[in-house]
């Protein structure tokens, strides 16, 4: 009597645990696929070494973040290589002149003013430190978007990285630094 | 039975406390929170590269230079151009929000123009003896109403009708000790803001107006008087008429009547602004001559004042209300037309002017998206030619009016623009001064090319001091006629121009706050029995309509100050008189 | 650098607002609602329902003509320096003030709106969402990146454009400049303001217009009496103006009731 | 049938209670009047705050005059609970499951209406992850939200000792054991209230931008945070007395001795009184030195029509001394009239306080080109409210029909025997 109450308490316990350790994960978030099967690495060996060659900052002291089609197209305007990816690349969006609709693994939520100058030019950070070994990666993972908030998974835990990207990875830093201010700092 | 309750009781209760040791709960509450500090509705602005580019606002005969901030090509917000020789780097409210009239929710988007075009050629066809085709343009003096003076000559019974005023006229705020104002809102709206509030501190102002617009608060003299009695100061003050008669219209005192000559006299240079008529002692009213056009443009009708053309002689009456001007009351149109059915287009982009009373509503682009030139305001001694150039692009099936006019009467037009800044670039006068480098060089040093493109970046042509010449003495101003005493409607009208129509953000000046008088309201003196806020109607022998009433102090007892939104206008005529019932 | 107590030279941005060159236009009003993608008023809207970061009051001595003056006074955030009413009312540190640059900030996404913090403003300068943000359509294009749009059902008020301060902030740190400066920059209203009456500075900074003319004698500030230190001045030769700092007088208040 | 059969199981032993049809009769009104509320109540969450009449000038309107109100009445559950567990007052043992019931639909009640009164209610529970310790709201929430947690387990052994679940003899242990407990949450809930009834009085007395609530205090405590707990304490019985009072009346039942009634009255006339002192010295202080200090002359809130000084006499006199003075004199006392209009005025009492403190204050210009205003809610605000008093009423009713409120009843009954029946709004079994 008592025994098969306890089991059944245990075997719903169990049932929870599992639901919501392993399934509601996997449910929570959507996944798209990047438009491009795009590799970092072949790029960053072949077109340029450094990430600022593609992701550069504007004259106005701005990020550009993901480059434009003209900046793929420079290089792109006819294969260079013999990849399905490239030639599908090429017919989909340089030929047709349509910008590719990437999505950013790191992409903030719109309240955030997150100004690369001040981390990589001013505190001299690495890209990796935020964005991981994406740079040498060989091909893009798809993106996955909280499906109720619509915030980046990269935002709860960036993969290869120590911390993720929320507010209290960022105030962490900052009040370690001693540069904690207000909520205006950081939000707009 | 019973156990296998107390079972499912059991699992339900072990599940409930195993799920509070997953991650689930607290990140679907996380979730719920986050998710409603962008939930749906809420627009996402675009990003991208930002931007400047310079145009000329085109709201007003100003035509203030602009700084646009641009998201890519899309403008996010405007500012003046510093250092600029005339606007000084001012916006008014109306011109700092130019950037959202074309998303105006009352904006006109498609109209008949094939039809329109018929109806207006069987018109032309139709139009008897002493029957006229007449053009009446709200903003005259631009490169379009060339075009429109130029079709109507082309036509045997052709008329080019302005609002009255001649554009060859300016005035040198900076000659002036004293301005004295019937009524003109010297300081809100007239003339150039930034030109007015540089030489503000050179002159004495003598605001004379019955309510205490916001001139009047800013004068350094306010002399309130009846409404509808300028005229009658205004004869005193030349001379022509006794002090006695003018106090007792005004409701002055004569001591202060003869004061305020004494001072006029005292003061030196003095520039009178009326409701329409200037006045000058001193060089502060000089002729101004016109930015050069193409000689073969000179084949043109004369601007004619509505008021000369003779009643029910108006078969086709094409209105331009594209750029805005002087509103005229309709019922002034009106009497002009034939009474058989007359053919009447409306080129507008809101619905709330002559709209309402055109047979034909043609949409037309706005500011920022279309490239038109602006008149020379009134305070700038010297000539000047600036366009507004396009920041965006206009909807599908917008009407060019002076095309459509020019087609109209079979007249073949080029690029009328660019045939401007040639003629004016070919006359080598003046100066260009361009926005983005904020810097001025003599005409003749700029190729006929690099000027047209400057002009399409920002820039503004400054025509050279001409030898100024006195045009009047001081003189008769102000038109109004006082008001005829009415039992049945004890309120005389005032009219403060105040409202352009603009952005929706302009909600913040007269819905938000009653800081303006906002289109459908008319302000009482709080003694007036009504309470603010209350809903009326306005009437007066021209018609009634329905209004909110403001209370405000600055308004006299047994006055009524009205905004100048046309539905009003059209009610209004010189020396009315009006009542405000409450519903 | 990793030690918690960096020495950054603070700022106290505030402002100087001259009462006698207000003509009352309105512009910086709106250039104020531009630059915040403050909405444009649902029709339900009124004077004591609206959106107005800035607000432009017409001010009178309460006498009839001749006697009869009027003057014009943006009221926007006072930014008060002392004992901040709003601050330390949010139940959820909503609100702060910045000690680099002292503007009272307000985080509409962290404000559960429960308006504690408009009951606590002497100068009525927090306003609430009542309804959920609209532009018309096609106009949400013109909205500036630089400032995010608020919800309905929270607090939202002037935070002397700090949209501009973080564009500002990033030029200084693409130059190389040290973060440790406080940055030069513009507030829309003060940029946009026709008559120039509004002049805007580090008041900490003795150099700067504004704290010149905040120590004149004829600066003021509104109800000093409660001592909240704004940082917001006015100034007016005229003496009936200065009054309007005071406390209100009974019977003379109902006659104010524009702007 | 078998659902009346049913009904009856659940009935205390040895208590008449009307007829489930007659008792749907009573409550069908109230359910309704719920529903309503409720509506109203989905207005304002779906459609946003627009919905009522409040504004940026008067942020706070009826619903936080009445929660405070309604607190403050509700105080009865804590402080009774206070005088007989920790003071051992044991005859108000008679009416202590009154008092938690009332306690729990007060502070319930009040809890649903702040939820539909902030503006992002998904996010009200960041005051519990990034508490502003510096904010009375803060203080506020807390304790309320414990507070309610422990009426409601109060609550749990009224429910459990029903004839029906008794049964179950789990429940029985569980009730038991928690009873033992009940000193425990007695005191908890008394530091608890204590302290929540403060940081309501707190909640705008710390307005130091409001100079007609400022008041100076102890520490970080203003003065209305003392005369807060102060007078919900002193009307939190007459509350108690006033409800009992009124199911005698309805039932046609003796429920309690007179005594205890009375009891309740002397307590809160006492503590009234004391009140009634402390408010006057509090006022004089802010007339002549809280007010002038930050440049407000006192005289000034009271020019401004209607709120004219008679609110502070009436305040302070009409609804303070005079009910103080009714419940201290035995003779009066002992009349059931004056008890209650006794009591029903040091309840008005508190509630114009509640009302002066929060509304008036917000009616009030500060700024000198500020006009006074005026504010009038609009019936979604109203119906919101009205759907807690039917849920109080209705939670009270089946309370009352299905648990034990009054120990003292059935004795009281057997004292009485059977009353004349068919006149009864409560029938017989």
């Amino acid at each position: 009597m008592t025994l098969r109450r306890s089991i059944s308490f245990l075997a719903g316990l169990a049932m929870a645990l599992g639901a919501g350790w392993v399934a509601f994960p996997r449910v929570i978030y959507r996944s798209r696929p990047q438009p491009v099967n795009f590799s970092h690495k072949i790029h960053a060996e072949k077109a340029g070494a450094k990430c600022e060659d593609c992701h550069s900052f504007r004259d106005d002291g701005t990020f550009a973040g993901i480059p434009t089609l003209d900046k793929c197209a420079g290089c792109h305007a006819a294969p260079m290589g013999t990849t399905a990816a490239e030639k599908s690349f090429i017919d989909e969006y340089v030929t047709p002149n349509r910008e590719p609709q990437w999505s950013a693994y790191a992409g903030q939520p719109e309240n955030v003013s997150f100004s690369h100058a001040a981390h990589v030019k001013r505190a001299q950070m690495t890209c990796e430190s935020c964005h991981g070994n994406t740079g040498s990666s060989d091909t893009l993972r798809p993106y996955q978007v909280d499906r109720i908030s619509g915030y980046s998974h990269d935002i709860w835990k960036t993969p290869n990285m120590p911390h993720g990207m929320k507010m209290a990875d960022c105030v962490a830093c900052h009040r370690q630094k001693g540069l904690e201010h207000s909520c205006l700092d950081c939000h707009k | 039975m019973n156990t296998t309750r107390r079972e499912v009781l059991m699992f339900a209760g072990g599940s409930a406390v195993g799920v509070l040791f997953t991650p689930a709960p607290w990140r679907l509450i996380t979730d719920s929170a986050l998710w409603s500090e962008n939930w749906p509705g809420i627009p996402a602005p675009g990003h991208g590269e930002i931007r400047t580019r310079y145009t000329n606002c085109s709201l007003c005969t100003a035509g203030c230079a602009v700084r646009a901030r641009c998201v890519g090509d899309q403008p996010v917000q405007l500012s003046g151009v510093s250092g600029h020789p005339l606007t000084h780097g001012a916006l008014c409210p109306f011109g700092l929000a130019g950037h959202h009239l074309p998303y105006l929710p009352s904006r006109v988007k498609q109209g008949p123009a094939k039809e329109a075009a018929d109806a207006v050629a069987n018109g032309i066809a139709k139009c008897g003896a002493g029957e006229c085709v007449a053009t009446l343009d709200l903003q005259p003096a631009r490169t379009a109403s060339w075009t429109y003076r130029r079709a109507m000559a082309a036509l045997k019974n052709g008329r080019y009708v302005a609002p009255s005023g001649d554009s060859s006229v300016a005035v040198d705020l900076s000659q002036a000790r004293t301005v004295l104002s019937f009524g003109v809102p010297v300081l809100d709206g007239w003339g150039t803001p930034g030109n007015v509030n540089t030489a503000r501190g050179g002159f004495r102002l003598i605001q004379i107006e019955a309510v205490e617009s916001r001139t009047a608060t800013m004068a350094d003299q306010w002399l309130r008087i009846r409404p509808g009695s300028e005229d009658a100061l205004a004869q005193a003050l030349a001379g022509t008429a006794p002090i006695a008669t003018a106090a007792d219209a005004t409701g002055l005192a004569t001591s202060e009547i003869v004061a305020l000559i004494a001072q006029l006299e005292h003061d030196g240079p003095t520039l009178v602004l009326g409701s329409s008529r200037l006045a000058s002692s001193g060089r502060t009213v000089i002729a101004r001559r016109e930015a050069p056009v193409p000689a073969e443009w000179q084949k043109a009708a004369p601007v004619t004042a509505l008021a000369s053309l003779p009643d029910r002689s108006v078969r086709v009456l094409l209105i331009d209300e594209s750029a805005q001007g002087e509103y005229l009351p309709w019922h002034t149109i009106e009497k002009k037309l034939v009474s058989d059915n007359p053919v009447i287009v409306a080129f507008a982009w809101s619905r709330e002017g002559y709209a309402r009373h055109a047979n034909f509503v043609l949409p037309v682009g706005v500011y920022p998206e279309v490239a038109g030139d602006i008149p020379s305001a009134i305070d700038s001694v010297a000539a000047t030619f600036r366009i507004a150039a396009p920041l965006v692009s206009p909807p599908a099936d917008m009407v060019k009016p002076e095309q459509f006019v020019a087609a109209a009467a079979g007249l073949a037009t080029g690029d009328t623009l660019r045939e401007r800044a040639d003629a004016i670039h070919k006359a080598a006068r003046g100066s260009l001064f361009t926005y983005a480098d904020a810097k001025s060089q003599a005409l003749k040093d700029v190729t006929a090319d690099a000027f047209w493109k400057a002009l399409n970046a920002g820039a503004c042509w400054i025509d050279a001091p001409d030898d100024k010449a006195p045009v009047a003495q001081l003189a008769a101003a102000g038109t109004e006629s006082r008001p005829a005493e009415q039992a049945d409607l004890p309120l005389a009208v005032v009219v403060s121009r105040e409202l352009t129509p603009g952005s929706p953000i302009l909600s913040k000046l007269y819905q938000e706050s009653n800081l303006r008088l906002a289109p459908n309201r008319v302000a009482l003196n709080p003694a007036c029995g009504l309470e603010d806020g209350a809903q009326a109607v306005f009437e007066t022998l021209l018609g009634k309509c329905h209004v909110g009433v403001t209370l405000d102090a600055g308004v006299p007892a047994g006055v009524v100050q009205v905004s100048g939104s046309p539905a009003v206008l059209d009610l209004c005529a010189a020396g009315v008189r009006a009542k405000v019932v409450r519903v | 650098m990793t030690s918690a107590n960096k020495q950054i030279r603070a700022a106290r941005y505030g402002m100087t607002i001259d009462v006698d060159r207000c003509n009352g236009c309105g512009a910086c009003m709106v250039a104020c609602s531009v630059e915040n993608n403050v909405p444009p008023a649902h029709e339900g809207a009124t004077d004591r329902k609206g959106l107005t970061w800035i607000r432009v009051y017409k001010v009178d001595n309460g006498e009839e003509y001749p006697n009869r003056r009027t003057a014009f006074v943006p009221v926007m955030c006072q930014h008060c320096g002392n004992e901040t009413p709003c601050v330390h009312v949010c139940p959820q540190q909503a609100v702060d003030v910045d000690p680099s640059t002292g503007v009272v900030g307000e985080m509409p996404q962290r404000c559960l709106g429960c308006r504690y913090c408009m009951a606590a403003c002497p100068y009525h300068a927090r306003y609430f969402n009542w309804w959920d943000p609209a532009w018309p359509a096609g106009m949400e294009k013109t909205l500036n990146p630089g400032v995010t749009p608020r919800m309905r059902g929270v607090v939202e008020k002037c935070n002397l454009c700090h949209g501009r301060w973080h564009a500002a902030k990033e030029r200084a740190a693409a130059e190389g400049k040290p973060d440790t400066e406080p940055v030069d920059y513009l507030p829309a209203c003060a940029e946009a303001c026709p008559t120039g009456a509004i002049h805007f500075g580090d008041l900490n900074d003795s150099a700067s217009a504004a704290a010149k003319e905040a120590a004149e004698p004829e600066s003021f500030r509104l109800l000093e009496k409660l001592n909240t230190q704004p940082k917001i001045y006015y100034r007016s030769k005229k003496e009936w103006v200065r009054e309007i700092a005071a406390a209100p007088r009974p019977g003379t208040g109902k006659e104010n009731t524009r702007g | 049938m078998a659902s009346q059969s049913m009904d009856r199981q659940f009935i205390t032993r040895g208590l008449t209670r009307c007829s489930g049809s007659k008792f749907l009769w009573w409550i069908s009104p109230w359910i309704a009047l719920l529903l309503f509320g409720l509506y109203a109540a989905a207005l304002c969450l779906i459609k946003g705050l627009n919905q009522t009449n409040m504004d940026n000038r008067f942020a706070f309107g009826l619903w936080i005059f009445l929660d405070l109100t309604v607190i403050a009445l509700g105080a009865g559950a804590f402080f009774t609970g206070f005088l007989l567990y920790i003071l051992k007052l044991d005859e108000l043992r008679s009416v202590i499951n009154s008092a938690v019931v009332i306690g729990l639909v007060c502070y319930s009640g009040a809890m649903c209406v702040l939820a539909v009164d902030v503006g992002q209610p998904l996010r009200a529970w960041f005051t519990f992850w990034y508490p502003n310790v510096h904010s009375m709201l803060t203080e506020v929430t807390f304790c309320i939200s414990c507070y309610l947690t422990v009426l409601a387990i109060e609550y749990v052994p009224i429910v459990l000792r029903n004839r029906k679940l008794r049964q179950v003899p789990s429940f029985l242990v569980f009730e038991f054991e928690l009873h033992k407990l009940i000193y425990v949450l007695a005191g908890v809930g008394t530091f608890l209230s204590f302290f929540h009834q403060g940081s309501l009085g707190g909640l705008y007395g710390v307005l130091r931008g409001r100079p007609f609530a400022f008041r100076e205090g102890l520490a970080v405590w203003p003065s209305t945070f003392f005369l807060f707990i102060l007078s919900a304490a002193a009307v939190g019985p007459s509350f108690i007395l006033l409800t009992t009072w009124l199911v005698e009346k309805l039932s046609h039942k003796r429920l309690v001795r007179p005594e205890v009634l009375q009891l309740l009255g002397r307590i809160s006339g006492s503590l009234l009184a004391v009140y009634v002192l402390a408010k006057s010295i509090d006022t004089l202080v802010w007339i002549n030195r809280t007010s002038p200090e930050t440049g407000f002359q006192a005289w000034q809130y009271y020019s401004w029509k209607p709120f004219g000084s008679w609110i502070l006499v009436a305040e302070i006199g009409l609804f303070g001394l005079v009910p103080a003075l009714i419940l201290l004199a035995p003779k009066l006392r002992r009349r059931t009239g004056w008890l209650v209009s006794g009591a029903v005025l040091a309840c008005l009492g508190v509630a114009l306080n509640r009302f002066v403190l929060t509304v008036q204050t917000l009616a009030l210009p500060t700024l000198s080109f500020d006009r006074f205003l005026s504010y009038t809610p609009s019936w979604q605000e109203t119906g919101t409210f009205l759907a807690v008093v039917a849920y109080g009423v209705l939670v009270y009713s089946f309370s009352f029909r299905y648990f034990q409120l009054f120990p003292q009843e059935r004795e009281l009954k057997i004292a009485a025997p059977q009353m004349e029946e068919e006149r009864e709004l409560v029938g017989r079994s």
